[in-house]
C-alpha cells in the first residue's frame, strides 16, 4: 500500500513560460515573502516551486509613513509604498540567501520611468542565481508608480517590450486588477512578448476610522489582499487564460490547497499565495501538501491533467 | 502550529488570562518576543494578532504559554469567548528580547496597563538570575484601581511595586511616569536598567524625561502587524539610525523591544 | 435626562439630489429588498430614509438559469440575471405596496438598449408614488445588459442624457466599479445631468466546485457583494465624491451603522443596505439606530454635519 | 432574533441535535417552513443557512425550536462546534408548509437521511390531531445503519416506519423509492397523501415514480439561499407553471415545499 502510495506521487512540475520549469505549481507572492530569510525558519523554501522576492527598483526606497495595513473583512489593505534597498545592496545582501536552495528564484521589479525599469532588469539579468523576472506593471500604492503602466494596454505593451529587449530571463509580467478590461491588458503584454502573466495584483481599497476621522494608512488608500479578493481573482485568470496563449499564473487570495486547485482549474499553470503566509507561516508548503495528497487520492497523476479542466456547460 | 487553550478566564473587568498547551517543538521565549495567535480555521478576523508572552514552562509533556490580555476590538473579543478546549493557531515567538544584565544593581520596570505582561515575564528572568544583588522595582500605572492588573505577581517577583492611577482610586494619584519621575535622580545611570511598556502616549512623555539624563531605556512597542516576522513590512515605525536620520524598522522583527532613544515618537 | 435625549434627537434628513430628501440617509439597495412586501413583516418600512426596489425592464424577463448564488469569503457572487415582471406588472402589482408609506420610493431601471431605458422611464415617470430613479448602468450580470454602458464614459453620458430628457423625476445613476477610473465615468454622468450617483454596483466574480469541475454559478460569473468589497467601494465613493459636486450615495458591503458612517465621513450624502439584508432582516433600520445612537453619543446635531468630515492629512 | 444554544449534541456521527431557545415572539411554525441560522456577529461564512424545524414548543417562559443537523461544509462545522450558552441569529419561520388534510386515510412519508427532519414534524402534527383514523407510515433511507438518524422518535409517531439501506446494513437492500416502490400500488389516490423530503436525485426517481399513478404528493426541497424571504431571487428552480410552461419558483418563500409535479427535474 505505502509502496504504492509512493509510485503515486503525482507530477508537480510545470512550465511557467520563457523555458523555465519549476518544480511545482506553488510560488510564495512578491511582498508577503520579503527576501526569503524571513520564512525560512518555518519551511524548506526547497519545497516550494518558485521564491517571488519583494518588487526591487534602481534606487532605495524608504516606502510609505506607517500605518501602513488595517484588516478588512476576510482581507487586509496595505501602502507599505515598495520599500526596499535598491537592486544593488538586494544583490549583494539578499539575494545569496536564496541561491542555496534549488528552488527558482523570480525577481519582481519596478520602476517609476521606462528606463528605470530597464536598468533594473538589466543589473538583475546579469546576476546568478535570478531563474526569471516578474515586472509589476500594477503596484497601486505609489503615487507615480506602476499604476499608470499597467492600466493602460499601450503603456503595458512599452514596458514589457523594453523589458524583454533588456533581458534573456523569463519575463512574467504582473497585472493590476483595477481595469475595465483585463484581457486587454493581457493581450497586449503577450502581444510584446511576455512570457507569461501573472495576476492579480492588489485592488485599491479605503478604510476610515471614524472615532479620529483619519484613513487607517497613513497613505490614504491601500491594496487589497487576501481571501475577500479571490473571487475577482479567479475571475480574472479565468477570462485571461482564454485569452492568451503563454501561462497564466494565478495570485489572490489563495489560502488552501482548494483554492489554489480553483486557480488551476479555470487554466492558470500556477499559483502564488501570498496574504496567505502571514496567517500561516507554512502556507504555501501546505498548500503543496494538499495539492499532492489530493491528486493522489483521485488518481491524477500529474497537475498538467488538472489545469484548465473546468467544464463550463452544465 | 496548533495550541490547545487549557484556560481562558477573566481576571479584572475586560482583562483576561489565557494558557495555551503548546507541542515541545515550541520555541522557547525570551522576556519581550511574541506569538501570533489566531481561532484555527477563521478567515475574519483575518490577521493573527500579537500577543507578548507572559509566562511560558516547558514541562515533562507538554510546553505551557501563558498570555495576559485586554479586550479592545474584534479579536480580543472572540479570543476572551473561547472555551477551554478550543484550537488556536499560534506562531513564534517572535521578535527581538529584552537585553537582561547582570551588570546592573536596579532594574526598573515601567508598565502602563496592559504593558505588564511583557515586563512580568522580564521580571520572572531577572527573579531566576537569583544573584541577589539586582533590586526589581516596578512602577505601575493603570486609569483607576479597577484596572490594574497583574499585581499580585509582579509583587511577588520586585523588591518594591509602586502603583499609581489617573483617577487616584489607588496609589499616586496621577500617571505612571509622573510617579517615575519623583523617584528619577534616585538612580544612577551606572547601575540602574530601565524597561518600559505601556500606551504610547505613556512611552513618548518617558522618553522626554529620559532624554535630560543617561539612564539606559528598553521599551517595548506596539503597531498593527500581518506577518509578525518582518516580511511584509507592515509594521514599520520611524526611528533614528546611527547617523542619526530617520530610518523605517519593523516593530516585528527589529523591535518590538528598542532602546526608547532610538525611536522619532510623534 | 429622557427628555433631554428626546431632544437630542438628531437631523436624519439629507438631501440627495433634484430636489428629493429624504427622512434619513439609509436606503434598501436594489435588488436586496424585492419590491418591500419580502421584508414589511420584519420592521416598518417607515423607518428608513428609501427603498430602491429590484431592478425593473420594459418587458419582464426570467432571469439567469440556478444556482444563482453562491457564498465567497465575507461576501456572495450573485447571477439573477435581473429576473423581474416588467415596468408594467411592477406597476400594477408591486408598487401599491409601497405607497402606503412615507417613506421615499425609487426605482431602479435597466435595459438592454438606449430605447429602452427611455421607455422604461417614461412608463414610471407617469406613475404616482415614484419619488425618484435609480438608472442601472451597472449590471455585470447580463451579457447584453449594463455593463456596456457603464464601463464606457461616453455611452454612460448618453443614456443619463437620454433618461433625463424622458423625465422630472430625481435621476439617481448607479455605477460599476468594474473601471479602470471610477471618477471619468462619474463626471461624465454629472455632466449629462444625474441628479445623484450611487456606487457600487457588485464586482464582477467567480467560483467553482473542484469536485464537479463546474462554476458554481450556472451563468459562470457573477457580481460580488458584501462586506468583503467594502474597502473598493468605500475607495470608490471617496474618489467620486472630491470629484463631483452632486451628492454621492455609497454602497457595497454596509452591514453596521459604523460601515454606514464611513461611508458618510468619506463624502457619501446617503447609503444603502444591500446584502446585508439578507444576514438580518432587520439591517437597515439597526443601522439607522446605530447612527442616531452615535450622534446622540457624540452630539452631532444634525447628519449633515457629519457628512464628508474625514481629516485626511495626519 | 437572538437564540440562545441550550444543547448541541452529536446524535450520530456526523449529526447533531441542536435546541435553542426564543424569546416568545418568535412565530410558531408549521411543518416544512425553516429557519435561517448563523452564529451571532460572523461575518465569514456569511449567510445564514437554512434549517427545517424538526420539533417546536411554547412554553410559560420560552420557545424552544430544536433542529436536526447533518455536517455537510461550513457552517455545519462551525456550527457543530458551538456549545451550550453560545448565542445564534435565527430568523423565520420561512417558506410554505407542507398541506395537512384531514380528508385522508394515509399519510405516507418517504425520507432520504437528513430529509428526515421536516417529515417528523410534520408526523407529530398529524399525531396531534389525533383524529385516530390517519395511519401515518413512513419510509426511511438512509446510505447505512450508521446513517440513520431519529427513527426512534419517528418510531413513536406512526403507525409503520420501514427503512432501507443502500448497503443493506438494515432493513430493506435498496434505496427508500426501491422500497416504497413495492408497496406504492397499494396506495390510493383517494384516500392517501404523500410527502417526501430526501436528495435531489431520491426525489426525481420518485417523480417519475408517481408520474404513473395519480398519488398527491408533496415534496420539500433544499437550494442555496442569501435571504430566505424572497427578496433576492437567488434560490430559484424550474418549475412548470398552470399552463405547462417552465417558470422560476423561489424556493425560499414559494416553497420549499412543492406539488411534485410542479418541479422541473434536472
Ligand atoms: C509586540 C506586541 C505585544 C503585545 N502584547 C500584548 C499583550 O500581552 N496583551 C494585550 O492585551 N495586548 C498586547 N498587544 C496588543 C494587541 O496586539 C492588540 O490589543 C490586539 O492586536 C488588538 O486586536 P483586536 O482585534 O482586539 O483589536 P482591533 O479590532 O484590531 O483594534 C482595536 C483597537 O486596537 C488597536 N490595535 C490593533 N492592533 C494593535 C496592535 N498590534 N498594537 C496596538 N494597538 C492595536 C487598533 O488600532 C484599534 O484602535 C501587543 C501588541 C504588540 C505589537
Ligand atoms: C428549506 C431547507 C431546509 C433544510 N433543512 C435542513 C435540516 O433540517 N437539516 C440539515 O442538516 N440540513 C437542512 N438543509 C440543508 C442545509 O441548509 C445545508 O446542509 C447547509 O446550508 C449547508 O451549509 P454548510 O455551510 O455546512 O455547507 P456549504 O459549505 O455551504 O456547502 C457544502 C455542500 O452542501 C451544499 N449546500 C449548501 N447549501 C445548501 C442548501 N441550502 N441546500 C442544499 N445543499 C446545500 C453545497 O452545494 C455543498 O455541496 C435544508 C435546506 C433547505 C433549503
Ligand atoms: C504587504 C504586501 C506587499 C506586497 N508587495 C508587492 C510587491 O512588492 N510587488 C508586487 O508585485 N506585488 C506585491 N504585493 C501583491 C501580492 O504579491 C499579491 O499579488 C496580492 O497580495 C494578492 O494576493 P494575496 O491575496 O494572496 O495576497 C504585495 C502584497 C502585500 C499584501
Ligand atoms: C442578489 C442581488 C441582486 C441585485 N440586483 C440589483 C439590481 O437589480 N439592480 C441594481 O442596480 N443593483 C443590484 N444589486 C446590487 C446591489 O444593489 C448593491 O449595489 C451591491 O450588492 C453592493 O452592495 P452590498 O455589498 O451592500 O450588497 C444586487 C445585489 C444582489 C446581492
Ligand atoms: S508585521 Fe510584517 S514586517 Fe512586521
Ligand atoms: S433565498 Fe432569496 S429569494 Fe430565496
Amino acid at each position: 500500500m505505502n509502496s504504492n502510495n509512493v509510485k503515486n506521487i503525482p507530477k508537480m512540475a510545470v512550465h511557467i513560460g520563457g523555458g523555465l520549469t519549476i518544480k511545482n505549481p506553488v510560488m510564495a507572492a512578491s511582498g508577503t515573502f520579503g527576501y526569503g530569510e524571513e520564512y525560512a525558519p518555518y519551511y524548506d523554501i526547497n519545497r516550494v516551486g518558485a521564491v517571488i522576492v519583494k518588487g526591487v527598483s534602481l534606487e532605495p526606497r524608504a516606502g510609505n509613513p506607517p500605518p501602513r495595513i488595517m484588516e478588512t473583512p476576510c482581507g487586509m489593505l496595505n501602502a507599505i509604498g515598495l520599500e526596499n534597498p535598491g537592486v544593488k545592496i538586494f544583490i549583494k545582501e539578499k539575494l545569496p540567501f536564496l541561491r542555496q536552495y534549488t528552488t527558482a528564484v523570480i525577481v519582481n521589479v519596478f520602476g517609476e520611468t521606462l528606463d528605470e525599469y530597464k536598468r533594473v532588469v538589466e543589473i538583475v539579468s546579469q546576476t546568478e542565481g535570478v531563474h526569471g523576472l516578474e515586472i509589476n506593471i500594477s503596484c497601486p500604492n505609489v503615487k507615480k508608480g506602476g499604476i499608470v503602466f499597467g492600466t493602460d494596454p499601450d503603456m503595458a505593451y512599452e514596458i514589457t517590450k523594453e523589458v524583454k529587449s533588456a533581458t534573456d530571463l523569463p519575463v512574467l509580467v504582473k497585472l493590476t486588477p483595477n481595469v475595465t478590461d483585463i484581457c486587454v491588458i493581457a493581450e497586449s503584454v503577450q502581444a510584446a512578448g511576455a512570457d507569461a502573466i501573472s495576476l492579480i495584483n492588489t485592488l485599491t481599497g479605503m478604510s476610515v476610522d471614524i472615532e479620529q476621522r483619519i484613513p487607517h494608512l497613513a497613505n490614504i488608500t491601500g491594496g487589497l489582499s487576501g481571501p475577500a479578493i479571490k473571487p475577482i481573482a479567479l475571475r480574472m485568470v479565468w477570462q485571461v487564460a482564454k485569452k492568451v496563449t503563454v501561462p497564466v499564473i494565478g495570485v489572490g487570495g489563495i489560502t488552501s490547497a482548494r483554492d489554489a486547485m480553483e486557480f488551476l482549474m479555470v487554466g492558470a499553470r500556477a499559483v502564488q499565495v501570498g496574504t496567505a503566509h502571514f496567517i500561516n507561516p507554512h502556507a504555501a508548503v501546505d498548500i503543496v501538501d494538499g495539492m499532492e495528497k489530493y491528486f493522489m487520492e483521485h488518481n491524477i497523476r500529474d497537475v498538467n491533467e488538472f489545469i484548465g479542466t473546468l467544464h463550463e456547460g452544465r | 502550529m496548533l495550541g490547545k487553550i487549557i484556560r481562558n478566564t477573566k481576571i479584572i473587568d475586560g482583562h483576561f488570562l489565557l494558557a495555551v498547551k503548546l507541542p515541545q517543538s515550541f520555541q522557547t521565549p525570551m522576556p519581550g518576543q511574541f506569538v501570533m495567535v489566531r481561532e484555527k480555521g477563521r478567515l475574519d478576523p483575518l490577521l493573527g494578532r500579537p500577543f507578548s508572552v507572559y509566562t511560558f514552562a516547558r514541562m515533562e509533556n507538554a510546553v505551557i504559554v501563558e498570555i495576559l490580555y485586554k479586550v479592545v476590538g474584534k479579536e480580543t473579543s472572540i479570543l476572551s469567548m473561547l472555551k477551554r478546549g478550543v484550537l488556536l493557531e499560534i506562531y513564534g515567538s517572535y521578535g527581538s528580547a529584552f537585553n537582561i544584565t547582570t551588570n546592573t544593581k536596579k532594574v526598573v520596570l515601567i508598565c502602563g496597563g496592559i504593558g505588564i505582561a511583557p515586563l512580568t515575564f522580564l521580571a520572572s528572568h531577572y527573579w531566576g538570575l537569583a544573584t541577589g544583588d539586582i533590586d526589581v522595582i516596578c512602577y505601575l500605572g493603570a486609569t483607576g484601581a479597577a484596572k490594574l492588573v497583574g499585581v499580585a505577581r509582579m509583587e511577588e517577583l520586585c523588591q518594591g511595586v509602586f502603583i499609581s492611577t489617573d483617577d487616584g482610586s489607588m496609589g499616586y494619584h496621577g500617571t505612571v511616569t509622573d510617579l517615575f519621575a519623583r523617584d528619577v535622580t534616585s538612580y544612577d545611570s551606572s547601575n540602574a536598567s530601565i524597561y518600559a511598556c505601556g500606551p504610547r502616549p505613556m512611552l513618548k512623555k518617558l522618553s522626554e524625561m529620559l532624554s535630560m539624563c543617561a539612564l539606559p531605556c528598553q521599551v517595548s512597542l506596539e503597531e498593527r502587524m500581518a506577518c509578525g516576522v518582518g516580511a511584509c513590512l507592515g509594521c514599520s515605525i520611524e526611528t533614528y539610525d546611527r547617523e542619526g536620520k530617520s530610518t523605517y524598522r519593523r516593530v516585528c522583527k527589529d523591535g518590538p523591544v528598542f532602546d526608547i532613544h532610538d525611536i522619532i515618537w510623534k
